[in-house]
C-alpha cells in the first residue's frame, strides 16, 4: 500500500520551495537589521561630529566652552587606566588560566572557580562599580583616583582574560606538552617554554578584547563619583581623572545646556570608537599573523 | 658520530647540573601554590561583592521592612516621608528587559540560521565580525543614540511617547544584544553535525525545513543559553537606560513612558552621592543586591543549559 | 611666595594642589566657570574640581572629615547641617555670591500660561492645588492634563520651593523630579503641557528652547530677568540668594583653597552676569574678600 | 554547483562491458567528473544502475566511492569547491540539470550514511520526520506509516514499545536500521548506503545485510562497502573505482571469480588498500 | 597514576622463550597490567628490551602499542584516569616506585612520536630545549651539542644554513628528524619511537630507517609500527601485541618466517588488522 502519493509530493513540494525561499530572504533581512544599525549609528555619530573634530580638540583641557573645550585628559585618564588595568588583568587572568588548565585537578574546586568565573562575567558592571566604591575609594580611603577605577575595572574584565587565555592554553596541542615532557622537563618548564609561547597569540587577542570593553565602560565609573569638571590633565595613577566614555555622560546629558555640547559627545564618540577600531584590528592581525601552524 | 661524542658528554653536564635539579624542584612545588592564590581572586571578588552588599542590605532591612521593599509599589527614597519599593524598579527592569529580548531574539536567531545555514563561508566570515562590532560599542554610545536618534523617530511613530520612556531604550539595548544572541546560536548550531543535516536532506528536506525542525531543535540548549544570557545582559544594562529613560519611578506597564531600572536607580543615587549612614544609602546596596540575584541566577540557569544538554548526540 | 599681594586676592601664579567643590546645580554653571577661569588665568598648577550633586547632597559630602572645600548652596544651611558641622567641629563661612530668580518654564508651543499669578503657581504644584488639567486652572485654557516638573529632593531648589513657595505644603504627587537640571530642560521642551521651575540661569541658556512664565505678585505680570531679579526688585518674591560654604578650617590648611575663595569673590559679578545670575553690589563682594583676607 | 557544459558522447565501452541480463536502467552515468576544487575526484565515469538489483561499489580508501554516491542524489554539491561536467540521467531526467529540484530528486532516492545519524527526537519523530515535511499530517496515517517502514527495516519488534524515546538511547546497530526505516518512510525508488555496517559489530551487520536482500525486491540499492566480502555477499553487480576512475563494472560473481584487469585482482586479494 | 600493589613473579615463559643471544637488559617489564579508567589496555605484560638493539612492537590498531612505549617513559600517567599494577625495571630500577624521578628517567630515555612535533622555535631552539632545561646555558656548548645532535639525526647538511628559521617550515620528514636530533641532544641511553614514519613519505621513511639502524649502534631503540615490512627490515626482535597481550616476542627473522602462534601468522599474512 502507498502512502506516500508522489502526485502530491509534486504538488506540495512547489510550496515547500517557495517557503524556504521567503523564508531565506527574511533571514537575511534579519541579518541586515543589524548591518544597518551599525551604519546609522556610524552616520550619526560622524555627522554629527564634523567640524568639532581637529587636533585642537584633541590636545586642548577640558572647558565649559564649547570651542575651547578638549579631550586631553580624558584621552589621559583613559591611559592611565589601561595602565593600571592591563598589567593587573594580564597577571592575574593568565595566572588562573595556568592553575585551571594545567594545575587544578578536574575536580570540584576546578569546577567551582570554573562557574564562579563565568558568574563573575555576567555580573552588571554597575555592581562592580559599587564593590570599587565601598572597597577602593571607601574603605580603603583611595578617593575616586586612577589607581581606585582601575582596580574596579580590572575585577570587572578579569574574568575575560581568564576564560580567552584558558581557551589559548587549551587550543596548545598536546604532541608540543608531550614532547616537552619526553625530554624530561618539568611541569613549569614546559608551560613556561612551550605552552606559554605558544598561546601567547591567543592571551594577547583575549587582553586587548578585555582593554577595549574597560575603555568603553561608563556605569562603574559613574558610581565611582568621577567629577563633572576636572580640568587639570592626570599624570599619574593617584590623580584624580575622567575618561572619554564619562566625557561622552556628561557632554551627552548637558547638551540640553549647551547644544553645541551634543557636537562634542558625538566627536568624543567618534574618537572613542576609533580607539576601539584599532585595538580590535590589532588583535586580529595578532590572530591571524601567529595563526596556529602546527 | 662516535668521534665527536669525545667533545663534551652532555651526559655528563646534565650530572653536573644536579642543583638545576633542585632549584626545578623547589619551583615545581611552589608555583602551583602561587597560581592556586592567584586563581582564588576571582572568588574572593565574588565574596567581596557578596559581603558589601549583604552588609548593608541587611542593615537597610532594619530600617525598611523586607516585605515592604519587595511589595512596595512606590519608591520615594528622598525627603520627609521616603518609601522604599523597589517594585517600580523590577517593573522597569524587568519591561526594558522583555522589550530588548523582543527585539534580539528573533532577530538573533534569524541571524543566527541565516549564516549557519543559509549562508556560504565567505559571507559568514565577512559578516559575523561586522556583527560583532556591534556588541563591541560602548554602551554609553548607545544610550546617546537612543536618546537623540531612536527617541524622536519614534515619536513620529507613537506621538504619546513620552522623551524619556522605556520604549527606546528596550529596543536600543535588544539591538546591543542581537549580536550575542547571533553568535552564540550560531557556535550552537554549527556545531550541530552535518551528518544530522545530511540526514534530513537525503530525505528530500527544504533547507527551511532542516534549519527548522532538525538544527534548531537539536542546537536547542545552546540557543536558549544564548537568550538567557542575553536577558541577564538587560538586566545589568545601565547607561542606556539612565540616559534614555529618565529617571521617574513610575510604577505602570506603559512603555511610552519614562521609567527607571535597578541599574538607573544606583547611578542616580550614586550621582547625587548619597551620604553613608541615610537610609537612601542603604537602599542602593538592597537594590544592588536585588539586581546581583536577579542576574545569578540568569546565569546559574545558562550554565545549567548549556552543560545539563551538553552531549545530547 | 603665597602671601601675596593682597588686593588681587591671587598669588603669583606659583600654587598647588586641589579644590574639591561640590552641592548645587544651579551654582554650577556659575562655580565651573569661576573654576576654568582660575585654572587658567591666575593658577594653572592648582586642581580645581566641581561636580553638582545638589545642595543637600552636596552638604552631606561637605559635613564629614575631609570633605569637600566649598559645598555650592542655592538655599541657606539648615538648622541641622549647621548643628551637623559643630558636632564635627567643622567651622563654616557662607559665601553669598549672587542673586537667583527660580523660573517658572513652559513648553515653546504652550500659548495660555505665559502668564500666570503666583496663586496659580502655587496651585498647580500643591497636591491639594486640585489642578489636574489647565482647563482647571483657567476655563479658557485647554482641556489638556498638567505635567509638572522639578529638580529632587537633593536639590536646594527643590526645598526652596517647598518651604518658602508652597509653604511646605505637599507637593502634587505626580511631579517629574530629576537629578539633573539638564533632563528638566529637555522634558519641558518636549512636552507641551510641562510647567516646570528651576534657577533662572537654566533657561537664560535655553530662551530658544522654553518661555519663562510671567508672574503676577499682585502688580502685574514681571518677566524675570537680570534686571527684575533683586531682593528688591519687582521678581522679588521669587528672588533667593545663592552661595557656596567654606570649609574654613580647610582654608587655613590649604592655601589654595583660600585664595580660590578670594578669586570667586572677586570675579563673582562678572561671571554671574554671564552665566544668568543677578551679581552682588560693589560693598557686598568687598565686605566678603575682606573678611576671607581676615582668615590668612 | 558550476556545470561545465560537456559533450554527451556514446558510453565508454571499457565499464560497461561484459553486463549480464539486460534490465530497466535506474540511473545512467554518462563522462562524468567531479573536481573538488582543482582536484579531479571522479575522472570520466560511464555506469549504469539497474532496477531491483544491489550494485556494489568497492575500492580503496579515497578512490571516490563516497563522492560518487553522493553525486547520485547531488548531497555533493553541498561542498561549496564541487565543480563537474558530464551528465547522469535518473529515470531519463538529468539530475544536473538547473531546473531539476533537488528536494524531489532526494525524496525518490534515500540515503543511509556510513555513521548512523538519527535527529536527537523520538524514534516514531525519526521515522515521521519525512511523510511529515511532504505534507503528511494525519497522525493515523502516519502511525501506520511508521510501523510498517519499522517492519520493513526488521526493527519493528525491537522498539514497538518505546516509540516515544529518544533515538539515540539505541545501540549504534539499531540506531542504523532505524535511519534505513527513516529512509523507507518516504517509500523512495532508490536506496543509496555509504558503508552502512562500518560503524557495526558482526551481529547487527549481519541483520542490515539481511535487510539489505530483502530490500531489494522493492528498491534498487546502490551500496559502497570497504569489505569485499560483503560486497560478494550480497550484490548483484559490483563496480571497482580507483583513483577516481571505474576500473572494472560486472556481475559480482565474475568480478570477484575472474577479474578482466590486473589492479581489480590486485584489490581483491589484498595486494594493495 | 594509582600503583596497585602487586605480586612480582618470575617471568612468564611464553613472551620470552626464544631469545637469541642473550645481551644486557634496558627494560624489563614484569607482570604489567594498565588500565584507562576501567578498561584494561594492557594484560600482564612480560617483556625484557635488550641493549644496542632494535625492539619492533607491532600489532592491529587499538592493540595496546603506544600505551605500552608510553608506560616505558611514564608518559602514559598523563592521561588521568589510568591505573596500573605489576612493575617496570629500567636498568634494574623500578620506574614505577613512588621516589622515581620520572624527569630523570625521561632525561636517559628519549621520545620520538608519531607526528613530528617540533616546537614552534627555531630549529637551533628546538634542539637546544633538552639541554637548556637541564640547566647548560654556554653558548658554545650548545653550539657544538646542536651542530653534533643534528648530524646524528643526519639533516645537519639540509638545515645548517637555517638554523634560525622555524623549524615549521620544514618538510615532514625533514621535522621528523628534527625531532629524532632534538632527542638525541641530551644524550639519551633509549629512544622510543611510535610509528615514526608513519606521516612520512616513501623517501623520508627510508632516511628515518638507515638512521634508525645507524643509532642502533650507539642506543636501544623501541620502535612501534603498523608497517611489518618495517619492522622486518629494522628490527633485531620483535612483539607481536593483540588486544593488550603480547601474543608473540622472539627474533624478527623467527617471527616472520616461522610464527610460532597462530593468530601471529594471521596478521603478519594480513588475515586481519
Ligand atoms: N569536501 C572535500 N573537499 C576536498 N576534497 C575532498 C572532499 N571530500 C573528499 N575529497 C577528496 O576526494 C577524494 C575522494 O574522496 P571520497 O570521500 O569520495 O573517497 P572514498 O572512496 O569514499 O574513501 P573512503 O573509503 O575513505 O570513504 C579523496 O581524495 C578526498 O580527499
Ligand atoms: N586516553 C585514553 N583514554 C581511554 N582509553 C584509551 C586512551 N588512549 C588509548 N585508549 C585505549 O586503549 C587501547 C590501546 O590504545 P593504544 O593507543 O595504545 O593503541 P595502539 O596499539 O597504539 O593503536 P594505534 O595503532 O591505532 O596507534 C585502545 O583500545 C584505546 O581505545
Ligand atoms: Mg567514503
Ligand atoms: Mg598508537
Ligand atoms: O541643585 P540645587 O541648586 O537645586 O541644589
Amino acid at each position: 500500500m502507498k502512502y506516500v502519493d508522489a502526485e502530491q509530493v509534486q504538488k506540495k513540494m512547489n510550496a515547500r520551495l517557495t517557503v524556504n525561499s521567503i523564508a531565506k530572504s527574511i533571514f537575511l533581512v534579519a541579518t541586515l537589521i543589524g548591518l544597518v544599525v551599525l551604519v546609522i549609528l556610524f552616520y550619526r555619530v560622524i555627522s554629527q561630529s564634523m567640524g568639532w573634530i581637529d587636533l585642537q580638540f584633541i590636545t586642548n583641557k577640558l572647558s565649559t566652552m564649547p570651542e575651547r573645550a578638549g579631550i586631553m585628559g580624558a584621552i589621559l585618564g583613559t591611559l592611565w587606566l589601561m595602565i593600571v588595568v592591563a598589567p593587573i588583568t594580564l597577571f592575574l587572568g593568565v595566572g588562573t588560566a595556568i592553575y585551571l588548565e594545567e594545575y587544578a585537578k578536574k575536580g570540584r574546586l576546578q569546577r567551582f572557580l570554573q562557574i564562579n568565573i563565568s558568574n563573575l562575567a555576567g555580573v552588571p558592571s554597575i555592581v562592580f562599580g559599587i564593590l570599587g566604591l565601598t572597597i577602593f575609594v571607601r574603605a580603603a580611603g583611595l578617593g575616586n583616583i586612577v589607581l581606585a577605577g582601575g582596580l574596579t575595572m580590572a575585577l570587572l574584565v578579569l574574568p575575560i582574560v581568564v576564560v580567552s587565555s584558558q581557551e589559548a592554553i587549551r587550543a596548545v596541542p598536546g604532541f608540543l606538552r608531550e614532547a616537552s615532557y619526553g625530554m624530561g622537563a618539568t611541569k613549569w618548564q614546559t608551560i613556561k617554554n612551550i605552552v606559554l609561547p605558544a598561546s601567547i597569540p591567543g592571551i594577547l587577542t583575549g587582553t586587548i578584547l578585555a582593554l577595549s570593553r574597560a575603555i568603553g565602560e561608563t556605569a562603574p565609573l559613574v558610581v565611582l563619583g568621577i567629577p563633572a569638571l576636572l580640568i587639570p590633565l592626570p599624570d599619574g595613577i593617584f590623580d584624580k581623572f575622567t575618561v572619554l566614555p564619562m566625557q561622552i555622560y556628561y557632554w551627552t546629558i548637558d547638551a540640553a545646556l549647551v547644544a553645541e555640547y551634543a557636537n562634542l559627545a558625538a566627536a568624543t564618540i567618534v574618537v572613542l570608537l576609533f580607539i576601539l577600531l584599532v585595538m580590535n584590528s590589532i588583535a586580529v592581525v595578532i590572530r591571524n599573523k601567529f595563526q596556529r601552524r602546527y | 658520530m662516535a668521534n665527536q661524542k669525545a667533545d663534551i658528554s652532555v651526559r655528563e653536564l646534565i650530572k653536573q647540573n644536579k642543583s638545576t635539579l633542585n632549584t626545578n624542584r623547589l619551583i615545581e612545588a611552589l608555583v602551583p601554590k602561587f597560581l592556586l592564590v592567584i586563581a582564588t581572586i576571582s572568588i574572593f571578588t565574588t565574596i567581596g561583592i557578596v559581603f558589601t552588599l549583604l552588609f548593608e542590605t541587611v542593615e537597610f532591612f532594619t530600617r525598611v521592612p523586607i516585605v515592604e521593599f519587595f511589595t512596595g509599589t512606590v519608591l520615594k527614597p528622598l525627603g520627609d516621608n521616603a518609601q522604599f519599593g523597589v517594585l517600580p524598579l523590577i517593573t522597569g527592569t524587568l519591561i526594558s528587559s522583555a522589550i530588548a529580548m523582543f527585539v534580539a531574539i528573533p532577530i538573533g536567531l534569524m541571524s543566527a540560521i541565516f549564516l549557519s545555514e543559509y549562508a556560504s563561508d565567505r559571507v559568514r566570515r565577512v559578516v559575523k565580525p561586522i556583527l560583532e562590532v556591534l556588541a563591541g560599542i560602548p554602551t554609553i554610545v548607545y544610550g546617546f543614540f537612543a536618546f537623540t536618534f531612536v527617541t524622536p523617530l519614534l515619536q513620529k511613530i507613537i506621538p504619546s511617547l513620552e522623551p524619556t520612556n522605556i520604549l527606546s531604550p528596550g529596543i536600543v539595548m535588544g539591538i546591543m544584544i542581537i549580536p550575542m544572541v547571533a553568535s552564540l546560536s550560531e557556535d550552537a548550531m554549527s556545531s550541530v553535525p552535518n551528518s544530522m543535516r545530511e540526514g534530513a536532506l537525503a530525505l528530500g528536506a527544504t533547507r527551511l525545513e532542516v534549519s527548522w525542525k532538525v538544527v534548531v531543535p537539536a542546537a536547542m540548549s545552546g540557543i536558549v543559553a544564548s537568550f538567557v544570557l542575553g536577558i541577564s545582559r538587560a538586566i545589568g544594562e545601565t547607561m542606556i537606560v539612565t540616559i534614555a529613560s529618565g529617571s521617574t519611578k513610575n510604577f505602570t506597564f506603559d512603555v511610552t513612558q519614562s521609567m527607571q531600572t535597578m541599574t538607573a536607580y544606583i547611578v542616580e543615587v550614586t550621582g547625587g552621592d548619597a551620604p553613608a549612614g541615610s537610609t537612601l544609602y542603604y537602599s542602593l546596596y538592597a537594590v544592588a543586591m536585588t539586581l546581583f540575584l536577579f542576574t545569578l541566577i540568569m546565569n546559574l540557569i545558562a550554565q545549567y543549559i548549556s552543560r545539563k544538554y551538553r552531549e545530547e548526540y | 611666595a603665597a602671601c601675596g599681594s593682597s588686593n588681587s586676592g591671587s598669588s603669583e601664579g606659583d600654587l598647588e594642589g586641589s579644590v574639591v567643590i561640590d552641592g548645587s546645580g544651579t551654582v554650577f554653571p556659575f562655580m565651573s566657570v569661576v573654576a576654568e577661569k582660575y585654572m587658567t588665568e591666575a593658577q594653572e598648577g592648582v586642581s580645581v574640581e566641581v561636580s553638582r550633586a545638589g545642595t543637600s547632597a552636596g552638604f552631606k559630602k561637605f559635613l564629614v572629615e575631609n570633605g569637600t572645600d566649598f559645598n555650592n548652596a542655592s538655599r541657606h544651611i539648615k538648622e541641622e547641617e549647621s548643628a551637623e558641622a559643630d558636632a564635627l567641629g567643622i567651622e563654616v563661612k557662607e559665601l553669598k555670591v549672587a542673586l537667583d530668580g527660580l523660573t517658572i518654564v513652559i513648553n515653546k508651543d504652550n500659548d495660555w500660561a505665559t502668564e500666570l499669578t503666583e496663586q496659580e503657581i502655587i496651585d498647580i504644584f500643591l497636591a491639594d492645588g486640585n489642578k489636574t488639567n489647565w482647563s482647571d486652572v483657567r476655563s479658557d485654557f485647554p482641556n489638556e492634563p498638567i505635567k509638572t516638573y522639578g529638580p529632587n529632593e537633593n536639590h536646594g531648589t527643590y526645598e526652596f520651593f517647598w518651604e518658602t513657595i508652597l509653604e511646605k505644603q505637599d507637593l502634587v504627587g505626580s511631579a517629574n523630579l530629576q537629578q539633573e537640571y539638564s533632563t528638566l530642560v529637555d522634558l519641558v521642551s518636549k512636552d507641551k503641557n510641562a510647567i516646570g521651575f528651576f534657577g533662572y540661569g537654566y533657561y537664560a541658556s535655553n530662551t530658544d528652547k522654553l518661555t519663562a512664565v510671567k508672574v503676577d505678585f499682585g502688580n502685574g505680570p514681571v518677566e524675570p530677568s537680570l534686571d527684575t531679579i533683586a531682593e528688591d526688585g519687582d521678581y522679588a518674591n521669587f528672588t533667593r540668594p545663592v552661595f557656596t560654604y567654606l570649609n574654613t578650617g580647610l582654608a587655613k590648611e590649604k592655601e589654595q583653597v583660600l585664595d580660590f575663595a578670594i578669586y570667586m569673590m572677586q570675579n563673582a559679578q562678572e561671571v554671574a552676569g554671564e552665566t544668568g545670575f543677578a551679581p552682588l553690589t560693589d560693598e557686598e563682594v568687598k565686605a566678603t574678600v575682606e573678611e576671607l583676607e581676615g582668615l590668612k | 554547483m558550476q556545470i561545465v557544459t560537456s559533450m554527451r558522447e556514446s558510453m565508454n565501452g571499457t565499464s560497461t562491458s561484459d553486463t549480464p541480463v539486460e534490465k530497466n536502467m535506474v540511473y545512467e552515468t554518462k563522462d562524468f567528473h567531479l573536481w573538488y576544487g582543482d582536484k579531479l575526484a571522479l575522472k570520466n565515469i560511464n555506469l549504469p544502475i539497474y532496477e531491483n538489483e544491489v550494485t556494489a561499489i568497492i575500492g580503496p580508501s579515497g578512490c571516490g566511492k563516497s563522492t560518487y554516491i553522493k553525486t547520485l542524489n547531488r548531497m555533493v554539491e553541498l561542498v561549496p569547491t564541487v565543480r563537474i561536467s558530464g551528465d547522469i540521467l535518473y529515470r531519463d531526467k538529468s539530475i544536473l540539470s538547473k531546473t531539476f529540484k533537488v528536494e524531489e530528486l532526494r525524496t525518490s532516492v534515500g540515503m543511509v550514511f556510513q555513521k548512523p545519524n538519527p535527529f536527537p527526537k523520538s524514534i516514531y519523530d525519526n521515522i515521521a520526520y519525512g511523510p511529515r515535511i511532504h505534507g503528511i499530517r494525519n497522525k493515523k496515517v502516519l502511525d501506520e506509516i511508521v510501523e510498517k517502514s519499522l517492519r520493513g527495516a526488521a526493527i519493528w519488534d525491537e522498539v514497538k514499545d518505546r516509540l516515544k524515546e529518544n533515538a539515540y538511547g539505541l545501540s549504534g546497530g539499531q540506531q542504523q536500521r532505524i535511519c534505513i526505516a527513516r529512509c523507507l518512510a518516504i517509500e523512495p525508488d532508490v536506496i543509496l548506503m555509504d558503508e552502512p555496517t562500518s560503524a557495526l559489530d558482526p551481529i547487527s551487520t549481519m541483520k542490515v545485510e539481511e535487510l539489505v536482500q530483502e530490500l531489494k525486491k522493492e528498491y534498487s540499492i546502490v551500496i559502497v562497502t570497504h569489505n569485499m566480502q560483503q560486497a560478494a555477499r550480497i550484490s548483484d553487480r559490483t563496480a571497482f573505482f580507483l583513483n577516481g576512475e571505474v576500473i572494472e563494472y560486472t556481475a559480482t560473481d565474475k568480478l570477484f571469480s575472474n577479474p578482466s584487469d590486473k589492479r581489480t585482482e590486485d584489490y581483491i586479494t589484498g595486494r594493495f588498500g
